[in-house]
């Protein structure tokens, strides 16, 4: 079985309004030092695949169709067995 | 078993272990204890509570359905219903706000869909600790999310409620929730398990570990993994729920279904021992069959997981593909696991072997209920005890006024409701914002109107008083808007009810809307009981809240409390007394919660309803609104406010004191406006109620002032002690909660 | 002249475009159920994507819905011209399908809103809009917790050039403030349509107010173009 | 400045309709294999404070606080040096 950890992020220059908001929560409740909060997405994912290199294939494709979406979002991926 | 007293952990008393192996004739092994003691806490069985229940008014020419099934049915007319219920998710919420809110919707609504109806309303009643805490202002944002998030994902538009704050529930926040549904006479479907080989059916999400009963953490039974096994908080999934309604009511078109019931506390347990019950039939089931989203969970756990979003549902023999077809449509899974017997048992299966088998009667009815000692609370002495003279009457009433506008409990809750999506169905002709919710009834000319009211702190102060005066308003505010009031589902909610003074004011409370709900003619249909609202000795406001439905004949009538036109006569209905005790004046000004409530003479308020009524549907009046926290100059200002419109009021100074005048809570009181012209009609039909009506001045300009007449030796003097811009109180009364919480 | 619903599994504003069709037009509506794969939707004229949380808007409102059998069916009616309206989540839909540019963020102030607004028809040349002028103000409610609408600048820019803007958050009285901004969309964005100006997706809900007992009808002012259009249409073909 | 990076995730145990949605969202798309799908938040935080230290500290308690539920999230961050 294979673990998939898939990062989702906001692409550079896109707003984000929950880490602003985060932000400047976090600066209100006191924190220093704070200067940029930005809040993406963490997946993990369960496959039953044979071969990371296929694996990897096909979690891009996830990625591309339906994990993130290209007009604001990044995304990255770490495949490890389990 | 016997040495450790396993029993006590599952929170029955020694007592009621005893009747249950009386019941058994042998021991309850650890599945049935666990079953026992879910079926028989309180929450459940309502042991301690029953006694009391039974001196409400349940019935009536229009209830087709009264307590003792998932929701109550009024009769609107036109072969329609309507269903509705309360329930309280207050601990839940205090643990885990948002969930705990979420999750409190989801259980209201499938309570009114089991029973075949289409929920078309939420309300819901909150109480919090003041908004100057952190760990408040983190409850309430959370609840109220939790609550939109769940209802604005379902479709069902969250059309009225009810925000108080008060110290007495910082600990112990409050969060009922109301859906009501609508319904044709003969879809009307109830929780029974008739008809024995019937199949019975698991549908909706699979079972997971979720908010198992607390007791199960100390026992032998947990395993390898017992870290793992902690009992988790329930969480809500709007988008299943969605699919279960519409699956299910889908399903109850076809005639395919005996019984339905949805799982709530004590899940599988709970909705399979009370659907035999009913019908006075058995169960027998196989928690193997039983689609789970955990592995190696124990019957025990199957049995008494609270997973949302599940129903079980009897089907007729023979059927069973049908009904599996229609949850295929729904991308739900529907998976027969049990059938309905004829020896009365709960019998739970788990493959080939027997894990439990007791009556069901017993565990859905049996648990044994004594009415608790009762004891008046020494505290009331203390808290009635108010001598207004020390108290001194303010100079600037200006400057009054904006602070009770501005205090939280009066301030609009705007922040609140705009978070919900109250417009969805396209049936909600009054928003929340008024005195009631409105909603058309579609391919009819009629309308129902909905609220929930409680003060909990005149049930605090003098708790038969305000049980009263919670029943009276709530049909005042439902008369208001041109509805008649039909029926009623309660919550209530006390503190510990193991102590005498706490029943004392549980049973008081009740008998005041007892009462109430007698003379007014709106029967409890259904309701709910939440105790052990308390922390550290200290319970929370006695809360017993009403939620109440009525029927408008033609929504063309309805009516609104917002000033409509410039040079309207303003009117007020009912009488004002010297009665500031357990104001919101004397909160906020004085710093002080004490004296007695206002009193309520219930045939003078059925003669005010009716006035206004009728009134009302005959078409003479162009705004109604019921005076009540805040006196009659905030109600004044609110008419103003949602109006866009100034008044101009002039008052006669009576024998009591100018505060009581301006902001003392006199209940039976009604502010209306109408077009002078129509001024005779109205007080035709006044004097035939016999009711007082009180011509106050007229809707002018874009400032609320109000002068003051003495009569001193033939010669009238006026004095202005109110002259406030629309503007400037609207400020302070629309921003103050976004400006507390944002 | 015939409409279509399309329902997604959590679509709920689906019973309300019926009705308006229905019972406040008097035209001709169908459900279109998300797991019919339909290619050929020629019977209809105009199909509607309701607002609601279709797939629960878990991952992103509209991803998952996208991939819905029937909305193969949708971009190939789009795509040979025909009428496509997305509402509140039906346009969220549109976006992640990848009929309509940019992209939908969570509002501003992290809330869902609910309440009456007023938005100004930018252009009122489309089916969608034929029955407005230019400048008006309609008074429309929303009810969304994603309705921040993000574009990269250079897109936006075409979507100027090319009369995209639709509709714009303004005050009662037409002006576009960031006050009046609801959400914190980009330049007050609250309604865009693709470049042939078939498909329309806006967050306010026109079937909200499309009768008096409900506080306003500029809602049926969008309904009302699509029949004119479609009408004249149809006699232009004659 | 100190780049950190948090990961929340769902406790075992707890429902996770967002998952399950995607989970089978990807399947009806034909991706074979996908066993279990759970979705969390991921954060960056710029964070201006010296030491390591002292900034997972903070750190820790931001998740405490308001990063994280406690009640059915846990959490885990990464610090490095940008
Ligand atoms: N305060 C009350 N007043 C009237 N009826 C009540 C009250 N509390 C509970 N009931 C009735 O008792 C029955 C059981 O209530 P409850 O256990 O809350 O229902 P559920 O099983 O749906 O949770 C219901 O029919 C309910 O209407
Ligand atoms: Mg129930």
């Amino acid at each position: 079985m294979l673990l998939v950890k898939v990062y989702v992020t906001l692409k550079k220059g896109v707003l984000d309004p929950k880490g602003t908001a985060v932000k400047s929560s976090l600066n209100s409740m006191g924190f220093e030092g704070v200067e940029d909060v930005r809040i993406g997405k963490y997946m993990e994912i369960k496959l039953n695949i044979d071969g990371r290199e296929e694996a990897a294939e096909k979690v891009k494709e996830m990625c591309d169709k339906l994990l993130a979406n290209p007009v604001i979002e990044d995304y990255d991926f770490e495949i490890t067995e389990v | 078993m016997q040495d450790k007293k396993l029993w006590r952990q599952m929170g029955l008393t020694d007592k009621e272990y005893e009747r249950i192996k009386e019941i058994l004739g042998r021991e309850p092994n650890y599945v049935e204890l666990g079953m026992y003691g879910v079926m028989w806490s309180e929450h459940c069985s309502y042991k301690t509570s029953k006694p009391v229940l039974k001196r409400f008014p349940v019935k009536g020419p229009h209830v087709l359905q009264g307590p003792g099934e998932n929701a109550g049915i009024v009769d609107i007319g036109n072969n329609l219903a309507v269903a509705m219920k309360i329930e309280s998710h207050n601990h839940p919420s205090a643990i885990e706000p948002y969930q705990g809110a979420a999750t409190g919707v989801g259980g209201i609504i499938r309570d009114i869909f089991t029973m075949g109806a289409r929920p078309i309303a939420l309300l819901n009643s909150l109480r919090f600790g003041e908004l100057e805490t952190e760990r408040t202002r983190y409850l309430f944002e959370g609840v109220i999310s939790g609550i939109a998030d769940y209802g604005n994902c379902m479709g069902i538009p969250t059309v009225g409620g009810e925000v108080y704050f008060s110290d007495s529930y910082a600990e112990n926040p409050l969060v009922n929730a109301m859906c009501v549904g609508i319904i044709k006479h003969d879809e009307i479907t109830r929780g029974k398990a008739a008809g024995i080989g019937n199949p019975v059916m698991l549908v909706g999400a699979r079972t997971g570990r979720d908010g198992i009963h607390g007791a199960s953490f100390a026992s032998e039974e947990l395993s390898e993994d017992s870290e793992e096994r902690r009992p988790s908080v329930q969480v809500g999934d709007p988008f299943m729920e969605k699919l279960l309604l519409e699956a299910c009511l889908e399903l109850m078109k076809t005639g395919a279904v005996v019984g339905i019931q949805d799982l709530g506390a004590a899940g599988l347990t709970s909705s399979s021992c009370e659907t035999a019950s009913r019908a006075g039939t058995g169960i027998e089931l196989d928690v193997s069959l039983v689609p789970l989203r955990e592995e190696g969970m124990t019957p025990y756990e199957i049995m008494l997981s609270e997973s949302q979003e599940r129903m079980l549902v009897i089907v007729k023999k023979g059927r069973e593909e049908e009904v599996r077809k229609i949850f295929e449509k729904w991308d739900l899974t529907a998976v027969t696991i049990g059938r309905v017997t004829d020896d009365g048992m709960l019998r739970v299966l788990n493959g080939g072997r027997v894990e439990a088998e007791v009556p069901a009667d017993s565990l859905a009815e049996g648990a044994p209920s004594f009415p608790k000692e009762s004891r008046r609370p020494e505290y009331l002495d203390e808290a009635t005890d108010l001598d207004v003279s020390c108290i001194a009457v303010p100079t600037d009433f200006n400057k009054v006024l904006l602070e009770i506008l501005g205090s939280p409990n009066v301030a609009s809750k705007e922040w609140v409701y705009n978070q919900y999506d109250y417009m969805v169905r396209t049936d909600t002709v009054v928003q929340p914002g008024s005195d009631a919710a409105v909603l058309r009834i579609k391919g009819t000319k009629k309308g129902i109107a909905l609220t929930t009211d409680c003060n909990g702190r005149y049930c605090y102060l003098n708790p038969y008083t305000g049980g009263a005066i919670a029943v009276a308003e709530a049909a005042r505010n439902l008369v208001c808007s041109g509805a008649k009031p039909l029926a009623v589902t309660d919550c209530l909610n006390f503190g510990n009810p193991e102590k005498p003074e706490i029943y004392w004011q549980f049973e008081n409370c009740v008998d005041g809307m007892s009462k109430a709900c007698k003379i007014l003619e709106t029967p409890v249909i259904s309701g709910n009981v939440s105790f052990y609202n308390e922390t550290k000795g200290r319970a929370v406001y006695p809360t017993p809240v009403v939620g109440m439905v009525g029927l408008i004949k033609d929504i063309e009538k309805v009516t609104t409390q917002s000033f409509k036109n410039e040079g309207d006569m303003i009117v007020l209905l009912g009488e004002t007394r010297e009665e500031i005790g357990g104001s919101e004046y004397l909160k906020v000004i004085h710093g002080i919660e004490k004296g007695n409530p206002p009193e309520l003479n219930l045939e003078l308020e059925k003669r005010v309803q009716q006035c206004c009524l009728e009134a009302i549907n005959f078409g003479i009046i162009n705004s109604a609104h019921d005076v009540s926290e805040g006196g009659l100059a905030v109600a004044l200002a609110e008419c103003c406010i949602t109006g866009g419109l100034g008044a101009k009021i002039e008052l006669e100074k009576k024998e009591i004191r100018e505060d009581a005048l301006l902001f003392g809570e006199s209940q039976s009181r009604i502010i209306l406006t109408l077009s002078p012209e129509n001024h005779k009609l109205l007080e035709e039909i006044v004097s035939k109620y016999d009711v007082k009506a009180e011509v106050l001045g007229w809707v002018s300009g874009d400032s609320l002032t109000i002068d003051l007449i003495e009569n001193q030796n033939n010669n009238r003097s006026y004095r202005k002690i109110i002259n406030l811009k629309v503007r400037e109180m609207e400020k302070i009364w629309r921003g103050k909660l976004e400006c507390i919480m944002d | 002249m015939k409409f279509g619903v399309v329902v997604f599994p959590g679509s709920n504003c689906d019973v309300d475009c019926y009705n308006v069709v229905k019972n406040v037009l008097n035209k001709d509506v169908n459900y279109v159920w998300h797991k019919e794969r339909l290619n050929d939707l020629d019977e209809y004229d105009c199909l509607i994507l309701p607002g609601g949380f279709s797939y629960g808007d878990y991952l992103r409102p509209g991803a998952i819905a996208r991939f819905a059998n029937a909305m193969q069916g949708v971009i190939e009616f789009a795509n040979k011209g025909g009428l496509v309206l997305g509402i509140c989540n039906g346009f969220q839909v549109l976006l992640e399908a990848g009929l309509l540019p940019g992209a939908m963020q969570r509002n501003k102030n992290l809330k869902f809103r609910c309440h009456y607004s007023f938005i100004r028809v930018e252009n009122s040349k489309l089916p969608f809009t034929l029955e407005c002028s230019e400048g008006q103000v309609l008074k429309i409610p929303i009810a969304h917790g994603d309705g921040n609408y993000f574009v990269d600048e250079e897109t936006l820019q075409q979507m100027k050039a090319n009369d995209q803007i639709v509709f714009r958050y303004c005050d009662e009285d037409g002006n576009v403030t960031e006050q009046a901004n609801p959400n914190g969309s980009i330049d007050n964005i609250a309604g865009i349509c693709n470049k042939k100006g078939n498909v329309l997706g806006m967050m306010p809900h026109p079937e909200r107010c499309a009768e008096d007992v409900l506080g306003s009808t500029h809602g049926k002012l969008i309904f009302d173009s699509i029949i004119k259009y479609l009408e004249s249409r149809v006699e232009n073909a004659r």
